[in-house]
């Protein structure tokens, strides 16, 4: 008997890096396959993977890392379908230094807020200042939290160089408060800082899980593989129409704008490709020295047979 | 009512309200109670005290002494009836006056000497000289060795003492006293009596000073006041005690208008206390 | 002082801090009205958001869950502390083992406790419950304990030579004794109760204040969190005000206060 | 010490400490002080009552008489010597006793009906019934009104009454009271003196009696035990008292045997208390 | 109860609770010892970072700023507690009029409150001073306020008859009798002064044992997050001795509980 009534756990549902969620939830997507999925929201991505691994979500829809940090601590998750082919994440200088600073390499002294310690955005900015030549630990990195606590570390100048993602950074840009340096929502951007794509959110969830319960991953894969689809085809406009309104930012303009500039970075079909596994376990060789050591089989930390199987439109 | 005799007047004798030290008139005291009704503890109670008279007040246990002084002393407001100080009728705290509370009221965290030295030390005079002038009190009530001692060190008895000390070295130009020596055996009340005697004669004041010791009373006082049982208490005898001054305590005993005077006031008092006795267990 | 003057004196505080906050997010006088509106939202819409809830009957459901989380927590947590301080005060003993440990354990970060209690408790009500009791137990037990250690000396003397037992005493001597401690700590752990729930919900949940002020705050909108905050502070003041009730009525037998003018 | 005359005994007299109900032997109490040395109170005191005898203690101030008291009840342990009741060696606490404290020691939160009635609760006896027999003890204490008052709303001679109801409600087989009359005028004093004369009188017990009136001890007392004065207090005299019972305590005064043991025992204790005043303000 | 034996039984406890760890981490008895060890890590690993922590050096710098922050966040939030404390039990007009915004401000969520103080006082420690403030203040105002209503009426009625003016009343009576009361309220807050500077950091920071805590919590480090909570714990007992001391020596005039013995 599989389980219909999934728990679903997520960090931070509003993001745009979760849209897919999003647009699956509000859609009725879930609906229409005959799953009931409750959504958790935490506080983070590392704590939903936390209530996963303790058995309190079914699933959850978090960074693509998480699978291969988990494997190297022993953890069976697998990954079954991409929602982000991009990571989304933003490397912006301060207007007032923008004439100063060009790139990564004039980072060398400088202060990054990233959201938190040791998060996605963290990893991103020291990855930037390794293959800039500089060593991880010469900029200082400050958490600065995901908010308006974020905007306002910039706009108030308490850090020099932002690694973040929307809408903080749309907001910033909307406000003529930043000039983008690295850009990794679009293809291009996503080239230059990790040599190609960079899977973001996925959707995984414990191997014995998914053993146990192939049909409901599959119509959750289904479901999420529709979500995508629907993106790529809607609007701007659609998208915020489609997302409640208390996401819009108090300013549905900035929204949309967002929107548009994150719209690349969804998956086009949810397959983590093995190019995207590459570049992520690089940039974890490279920040993290556990992982040098580490025997990793990439190739455990997605199954595309859900994928696969799912209906192309 | 007690019968005005030779040596008795009528209530509310002694000076007139505006030379006194402490004038109460019309003074009128209720508690509110718990169950939303009050309780009438004095009722319209005039009493005059000179700024140089010693006044004892008795009365059955119960009746309203200590509330009389805190009404002079202004820690209770009369319902109706007005206090003066010297003239000034009394709003807030009486500032001119000492009083020694019937219960301990000893400052816990400070040592019999600090306890003592505080009153001047509130006053501006420097730690060190208030210290030593604590020091000699303690001694003249008899507890120059236990000046180091916290109140909860000391005997019923000699926490009384402290207190006293405590009072009398602010040295004020009034002195309530609710029961001062209840605590201590009959020669310390006789040596304490005649320490309080010899400072009053030195430098005459306005004393108030409640007892239960009848002869006490007489032995120190220039009138003795005595109370009605409550509720609604009244001063229902005011005895002047003619009895030359300076005086010695210890034999004053013997005296025969010490005698009079006694036989006269336990009378009063007697009738009083049983009446007390029996209103208290019945109406209120 | 009557009724009617301090309820107008209180009203006016809140006016005046109403007033400036409207003059901070309408007026250039404290800095860029769209920048502190970005940060602080305006009273105007704030009171709108919160008819709106009200209204449209949203806040309900949250609030519910919120106020269950809470009232739980503290419960709990005020019964924990109460029996445990009890305990420890009168098993010097067990207080001695112990102690290092109870101490030890209070400063440890709630945040970071979260993931720990949603592993042992779920995602339900329950982590969140667990987050409050952890708050509100410790302000109550440490209350208690000293509450009990504070019994008059001569007050347990005479109520031992009575003939009192140990759950005698308890009952007659040290519960009462100790119960204006026991308020205080009320006072401040309805607060923490509430805190503690809120917070959890922050951290990992699908329902509740807590939720609400997370959604609105990771898009941005403030005027969603302050309305989230308002509610919250509005409930904690109807509770506050239920435990200042039931004080007044276990602690009938104090004296007045003396006469408080000079 | 005191010369033993016609009346008066060597000190340590009365029953054998087997057959006795509190039987102190070589007691010693020593207090610790904050500065980190220690005050002898009291120095080894042998001390026995019977279960039948009313046993009065005088002494002055500050010599060790409640601390005595405290021994006795369990409430301290003395630093040498052996408390034994009814023959078994104290440990802790006295069970079998009644204290009536010399300080303030009512639960604040009960009402002075609750207060009085609580003692019978403990004991297991029903609510409406402890309370009923509450209310008949307070109307002995002449506080029948004023069963629902807390004791702050209550007088110091008021509360002391409630002590006394308190204490005797629980028919205990020793009773100890430290001053149980202190704050009580005269008249009251008598009053209560019969009551508790005439409870002991039907149901004989154990009583420590402390107090400052000679005239008290000596009416009310089968012995009459003077204390030295501190530190290091001992038993100096032991008098027992020939008077036949009952007494009639407001008319015993006129008794020749009353005036002979006062005159007596007051000498005796005259000398002491000037000895304690002198010593506690050199020495100690 | 001889200091020996007290150590050995408190040291017993450790034992227990770290047998007890151990077997959880590396036995099948409750429950999947890999997913344990996740959570929980296991004491050996904890206790060789700490060890690597401490020889290494890096954790001094972090506790440093972490206990500056608490240093700062418990001393302002007790003397600002103390003196509002006794300002509004000595003005009830004040504390009437005040009275539902203190408990107000005492529901508010502290980690929602964190951006707001992360945009008034910066990214640098004061943020998080701050917040261990709004933790510290409230529990130690409630208790001094408490604490001066406390005095017993007639030692107050007798120093009010000593002459003496407000000031003095403050100094002579209301403090040492809320004496206790104080340190009651400080041995909770030195622990939330800790969680406070902990959770600031948490939210954001770069230094700062709640820093690292926080970035081992992001790569899945418990062991550290573990080795983290144990130091911070440590400091705890050290300051809360340090109170216990100084408790002591201004509480010499308290009467010794009487014979405990029944
Ligand atoms: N706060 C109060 N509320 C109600 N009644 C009170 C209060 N204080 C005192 N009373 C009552 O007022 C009366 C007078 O009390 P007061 O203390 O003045 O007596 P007293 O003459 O000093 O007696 P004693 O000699 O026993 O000390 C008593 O009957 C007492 O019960
Ligand atoms: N806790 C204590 N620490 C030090 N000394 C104490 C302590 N308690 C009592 N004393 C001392 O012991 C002596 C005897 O005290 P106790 O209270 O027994 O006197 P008492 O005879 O009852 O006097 P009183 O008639 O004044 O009540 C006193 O000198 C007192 O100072
Ligand atoms: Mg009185
Ligand atoms: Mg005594």
């Amino acid at each position: 008997q599989e389980k219909k009534d999934i728990t679903l756990g997520v960090g931070g549902k509003p993001l745009l890096y979760y849209l897919p969620l999003t647009i699956a939830e509000q859609k009725g997507f879930f609906k229409e396959e005959g799953l009931n999925v409750s959504i958790n929201d935490f506080g983070g991505g590392a704590k939903s993977l936390q209530s996963l691994i303790g058995g309190s979500v079914d699933v959850v829809t978090g960074a693509y890392e998480h699978t291969i940090r988990m494997q190297q601590k022993g953890q069976e998750i697998q990954a079954v379908v991409e929602l982000g082919q991009f990571p989304g994440i933003v490397l912006a200088v301060r207007k007032d230094l923008a004439d100063k600073v060009k790139s990564a390499a004039d980072f060398k002294g400088l202060k990054i807020g990233v959201t938190a310690p040791g998060s996605s955005t963290a990893l991103a900015a020291q990855y930037a200042l390794v293959k800039s030549g500089l060593a991880p630990t010469d900029a200082a990195l400050i958490g600065i939290g995901g908010g308006a606590s974020a905007v306002a570390a910039m706009k108030q100048g308490q850090v020099d160089v932002i690694s973040h993602l929307d809408p903080v950074i749309s907001k910033l840009e909307t406000d003529g408060d930043i000039s983008v340096l690295i850009d990794t929502r679009t293809a291009e951007g996503s080239k230059k800082l990790f040599g190609g794509s960079n899977p973001a959110a996925v959707l995984y969830a414990k191997s014995d899980f998914i053993k146990a319960n192939p049909e409901t991953m599959q119509r959750l894969t289904n479901a999420f593989v529709k979500s995508l689809h629907w993106i790529a085809n809607a609007s701007p406009e659609d998208i915020a129409a489609a997302v409640p309104a208390e996401y819009h930012l108090g300013d549905k303009d900035l929204y949309m704008k967002a929107v548009q500039g994150s719209k690349e970075s969804y998956s086009k079909d949810g397959i983590v490709t093995k190019e995207g596994m590459d570049s992520m376990y690089n940039m974890l060789k490279t920040l993290e020295p556990e992982f040098a050591s580490a025997q990793i089989d990439l190739g455990k930390t997605f199954d595309p047979q859900f994928v696969n199987k799912a209906p192309k439109q | 009512m007690a019968q005005a005799a030779v040596i008795s007047q009528q209530p509310g004798s002694g000076p007139d309200a505006q030379s006194a030290a402490v004038a109460l008139e019309g003074v009128k005291i209720t508690f509110d109670l718990p169950d939303g009704g009050t309780y009438q503890a004095v009722d319209a109670t005039d009493l005059a005290v000179r700024g140089d008279e010693f006044v004892a007040i008795v009365g059955p246990t119960g009746c309203g002494k200590s509330t009389l002084l805190n009404a002079a002393a202004g820690l209770l407001k009369p319902a109706s009836g007005t206090v003066a100080i010297f003239g000034e009728p009394l709003s807030g705290l009486n500032r001119q006056a000492g009083y020694l509370f019937q219960q301990d009221s000893l400052m816990p965290w400070k040592t019999a000497l600090e306890n003592v030295a505080i009153g001047l030390e509130v006053a501006g005079v420097s730690g060190k000289e208030a210290r030593d002038r604590a020091r000699e009190w303690l001694g003249k009530v008899g507890l120059g060795a236990f000046g180091d001692r916290y109140p909860h060190m000391l005997s019923g008895g000699q926490r009384k003492r402290v207190g006293l000390a405590q009072v009398l070295i602010r040295d004020p130009k009034i002195i309530f006293m609710d029961e001062p020596f209840g605590p201590l055996d009959a020669q310390t009340r006789l040596i304490m009596g005649d320490l309080l005697l010899g400072l009053w004669s030195a430098d005459r004041k306005a004393v108030m000073f409640v007892t239960h010791d009848l002869e006490e009373a007489i032995s120190l006082a220039d009138r003795v006041v005595i109370m009605s049982a409550g509720p609604s208490a009244r001063i229902i005898g005011d005895y002047p005690i003619a009895i030359p001054r300076p005086r010695d305590i210890s034999e004053i005993k013997l005296d025969p208008r010490f005698l009079a005077a006694h036989r006269e006031i336990w009378h009063a008092l007697k009738e009083e206390v049983l009446k007390g006795y029996r209103q208290s267990n019945g109406g209120a | 002082m009557k009724r009617a003057k301090l309820l107008l004196l209180q009203v006016l505080v809140a006016v005046v801090v109403i007033v400036i906050w409207h003059l901070i997010s309408a007026t250039t006088l404290f800095g860029d009205p769209k920048t502190m509106r970005f940060f602080f939202s305006t009273p105007i819409d704030v009171g709108g958001r919160i008819v709106q809830w009200v209204i449209g009957g949203t806040v309900w459901y949250h609030l519910g869950i919120t106020l269950l989380e809470a009232a739980l927590a503290f419960v709990i947590g005020s019964v924990g502390g109460i029996l445990i301080g009890f305990w420890f005060a009168r098993r010097p003993m067990v207080n001695a083992v112990f102690d290092p440990y109870v101490k030890a354990a209070n400063a440890l970060p709630r945040v970071v406790l979260a993931p720990i209690f949603a592993l042992w408790l779920g995602l339900g009500i329950w982590s969140k419950v667990a987050l409050g009791v952890t708050l509100v137990f410790f302000i109550v037990f440490f209350n208690v304990y000293q509450g009990v250690k504070e019994v008059s000396p001569s007050v347990l003397a005479n109520a031992r030579m009575l003939g009192m037992n140990e759950r005698q005493l308890l009952r007659h001597v040290y519960l009462p004794s100790a119960l204006s401690w026991m308020f205080s700590s009320l006072h401040t752990s309805v607060g923490f109760a509430m805190v503690g729930a809120v917070v959890g919900e922050y951290l990992g949940s699908s329902a509740g204040l807590g939720y609400l002020i997370q959604q609105a705050e990771g898009v941005f909108d403030v005027t969603g969190v302050f309305a989230g905050m308002f509610v919250l502070t509005a409930c904690v003041l109807v509770i506050d005000w239920l435990v200042t009730k039931v004080e007044n009525r276990l602690l009938v037998w104090r004296p007045q206060p003396a006469m408080a003018s000079n």
